[in-house]
């Protein structure tokens, strides 16, 4: 337990749903008091408060949460990165304790997104310009949707499953796998959007939405809350043994964005940052995926879950096919993935999909993860990645025993 | 191949009858021989389609303009679907350099999109203004079949 | 030159205006570029980017600048923090650098307003609801503004300015002052939106907006740009002497939020979390206000800079009119404040101020700020206030000569 | 001295004649003796006017409700122009504690807002929905004036 570490001693997350009754500041407020009362602490001791939201971002959601819960005059930072916006709110709360500027820090991620279809989905019509005139960085005289391929997240990352595919040999099956390991491991969490499990025909005969991700094949949007309370280790020592034994240690804490690679000029490159993320984080945690318990990482679409076995180092170079083939992701697995359901079933309100992966692992290395428990958890890896682009790889280990 | 999604093939030349035309994009080069042309980063040779500030690479500030080939190999595509009138999105590696997504044009099912198949480039009439300018989009079809 | 201590190396905005031909990303990058140029390195040398933007903030422009100047997969924090935006950006960089995390680093805050009038000044129209029902925290009716008070920017700091003429018997020409000066100071500094002088006169005749501040009394909305590249101590140690001979000590740097006060709740307090962060930044700079040379505060509207000058301890209590009617703010009197011309001149792009101000300090402390220094500067403070609510103070120093 | 900024003195009592009235926020209580009821922290005692997670200052999550004065003290105020009726804001102290924002009535300028004048509340009507509903405002103005 070395001063200079930081651990999650608090952590919550609401249900992930559609939440029509409730506010924005409601769900942070019920996954923020969740998280000091799981860390048996008050507002009153925190010393940071980090909140992370994307659709409503310039609401200053922050202080509306203090507002609600407690306003003791402390720092506060709005944060907004794509899907790893969650996890841009715990690292501004760590790197606030890591500099020694307070030892107790509140993460919250939060996102109302009520029944907004399919992420990135809908293309927004458009009046049309009765005279054509190029205009900004590109000089296009129309929007390029549809006309010049597609930017959307379905289709981008579609793209990116299909680039793996020509290389690697993977098919729509192996894609449409993920989906049916994700939405059968949803069953089991009772906070996931969605609870119900698919066959491989299901999904691969679902509507398509962008080939080759069918409509079970991607996220939904949704709405819900995670929090997460940090603490130094040097504050860690002081607190009740109750709470140090529940402690979870960050042993790595990674954000990257992404280095230029050519393709990352026409399509963001959803690889090339993830890799270097969890290299970093293995590094920095002195361990390698072999030695993970479980895994929590972004799969928006069934397409990005398979290429990420491979970003993060689960499978062999080019062997996400087989690794999904092998079973290893299941629960019952060598590396079980995203046993909360995924994004897929869970389900992925933007701004706290970071923290609620967060919340998932730890839950698993308490063992508290109730009937979605991976026994004897020690040591898990979350990933988010945002386009475009941010991704940050968090490790995690249980307080030794 | 040329079917509904892909629109009419253009028209080129000198003819009074012919209406005006613009690029969709500014990095469509029209004419004879309708191409693509790059910014193209003078320190390290960096493509780009957009308006740029600096070199994303090298962190250079001049750039030249570069002409890309019309030919090159589909490193991945989607068919996209949901929307009105559904088409296919590639990302294309071009001959000799440079990288740029499109429509690819003349593929009717994902099976038919053989990995890293050759296409070459070919432009389309996309819409018609109010005082008849026509804007010109570009995408690829199977290298060899004529537009 | 202490190991631990923060240094700005870099420093640039663009003028403040409008720049109709100009994008986000243009305004941002030519700050960057400018501060980049100024600390003498490149993004290459860069290990975190903090960026603060109010109006786009959900378009991820961190990520959109590194595209256009340098993307080297390092980490990207996208802030907001209303008109404190700017100075969060500063603040998550110091913090990354502080927590050993990367030891240079850059934060830019940008803002692109156009023409939008004066800030909080429009009342949207709505559409008037057929049937009353309510809803709401407050189960409202109809939209409050106008019939319970006002809530608009320009009426909480007039009603702040009135608690306080009420309290200390300050009148409309004190106020009216504040915005003689900050215009006449204006006409020295090339980057000002406005130069323009007024006589007090004129001031207190022109249209009044929101008593008792006028016209003139009130900031206008416009495009612009900040940077500042900041260096860790050690990091500072291996740099050339010409870098180190202009480099500016961060002293202290607080960020506050409101505490709990009984009239907070109805309208934000824009002196309570202003006097914790001076009086923690006095503390930690080890300094007290009769130290400083230059100050650029927060007038976002004359009321508020006369507010301020109590707030920070540049008066004695309750003499903030006894201070301006002495010339003491004045470029040539006991404290200079606002010697760029303020917000209520220089211009008031949301995102840009909190590092706009950062800027002219370190200008004046360089000895580089041209017709406007102010000779001999050693000491000089920062202050911003975005509601609601982020409070940001920073103490800087010239380096040893 | 009602003008025109203040609307029309609300009619209270039984009368079958009398439109349906609602509130125009939920803390003001109509009825025979129109008044604010604020959400009190049962723990610190601390007073809000609107739905509460939890208390801002003592972190309690348990309120009851509590009946405010109807007098008290301007604190602040402000007149508000550049808008379409140009209205008086103020911050009112409010006698026993409680602070409210509203708008002041019968102020005709700056001059006539003494340092902390005392002002009592009143309600009036500020529209009507297209059932014939009215919606109540409250306001203060100094004290003594009858409506
Ligand atoms: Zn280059
Ligand atoms: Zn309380």
């Amino acid at each position: 337990m070395s001063s200079e570490d930081i651990w999650i001693i608090g952590a919550a997350m609401t249900p992930f749903g559609r939440f029509a009754d409730k506010d924005l500041i409601d769900l942070a407020a019920e996954a923020a008091l969740g998280a000091l009362s799981d860390a048996q602490i008050s507002m009153g001791d925190v010393g940071v408060l980090a909140l992370g939201n994307v659709y409503e971002a310039n609401s200053h959601n922050g202080q509306r949460l203090q507002k609600q819960i407690g306003q003791t005059g402390i720092p506060v930072f709005n944060v907004v990165n794509a899907c790893a916006t969650g996890a841009t709110a715990a690292r501004v709360a760590m790197l606030s304790i890591a500099a020694g500027e307070s030892d107790i820090g509140l993460a919250v991620g939060v996102e109302k997104m009520g029944k907004m279809g399919m992420i990135g989905g809908a293309a927004r019509p458009r009046e049309e310009k009765k005279v054509y005139a190029a205009s900004g960085r590109y000089g296009s005289v129309i929007r390029p949707e549809g006309i010049l391929g597609t930017g959307t997240m379905p289709g981008v990352f579609a793209q990116a499953g299909m680039e793996y595919a020509f290389r690697h040999g993977v098919t729509p099956t192996h894609f449409a796998k993920v989906a049916q390991k994700n939405h059968a491991h949803s069953v089991l969490n009772p906070l996931a959007q969605y609870r119900k499990e698919f066959s491989l025909d299901e999904i691969l005969n679902a509507e398509m939405i962008s080939y080759p991700n069918t409509l079970p094949m991607c996220c939904p949007t949704g709405d819900g809350a995670a929090a997460v309370v940090l603490v130094s280790g040097a504050k860690l020592k002081t607190l009740g043994l109750d709470v140090r034994r529940r402690a979870v240690k960050i042993s790595a804490a990674v954000m990257t964005s992404d280095p230029w690679t050519e393709t990352d000029q026409v399509q963001p490159d959803v690889n090339t940052l993830t890799r270097l993320a969890a290299d970093r984080a293995y590094e920095q945690a002195g361990i390698g995926p072999d030695d993970l318990d479980v895994v929590e990482l972004h799969d928006c679409f069934a397409t990005a879950e398979l290429l990420h076995y491979d970003n993060l180092r689960l499978c062999d170079p080019g062997g996400a096919g087989e690794f999904i083939d092998s079973g290893a992701p299941w629960r019952d697995g060598r590396i079980p993935v995203n046993v909360s359901g995924g994004l897929l079933s869970k389900g992925h309100p933007l701004g706290a999909t970071g923290i609620a992966n967060l919340f998932e692992v730890t839950a698993h290395l308490r063992g508290e993860a109730g009937q979605r428990q991976i026994e004897g958890a020690r040591v898990g890896l979350t990933h988010v990645i945002g386009l475009a682009s941010a991704c940050a790889v968090h490790i995690l280990e249980a307080a030794p025993r | 191949m040329a079917g509904p999604m892909e629109g009419l093939p253009v028209q080129h030349g000198g003819s009074t009858s012919t209406p005006r035309q613009i690029p969709v994009v500014d990095y469509l080069v029209l004419g004879d021989e309708p191409h693509l042309s790059a910014r193209q980063c003078r320190s390290c040779g960096a493509l780009y389609f957009d308006r740029r500030n600096a070199c994303a690479k090298c962190f250079a500030a001049e750039f030249t303009s570069s002409r890309l080939a019309n030919t090159g190999r589909v490193r991945a595509f989607t068919f996209v679907h949901r929307v009105k009138r559904p088409f296919v999105s590639a990302i294309v590696d071009l001959d000799g350099g440079g990288v740029v997504k499109a429509n690819l044009l003349g593929f009717e099912t994902p099976e038919d999109v053989a990995p890293h198949v050759r296409v070459a480039l070919t432009t389309f009439v996309v819409g018609t203004d109010d005082d008849g300018t026509e804007a010109i989009a570009f995408g690829y079809k199977r290298l060899g079949k004529t537009a």
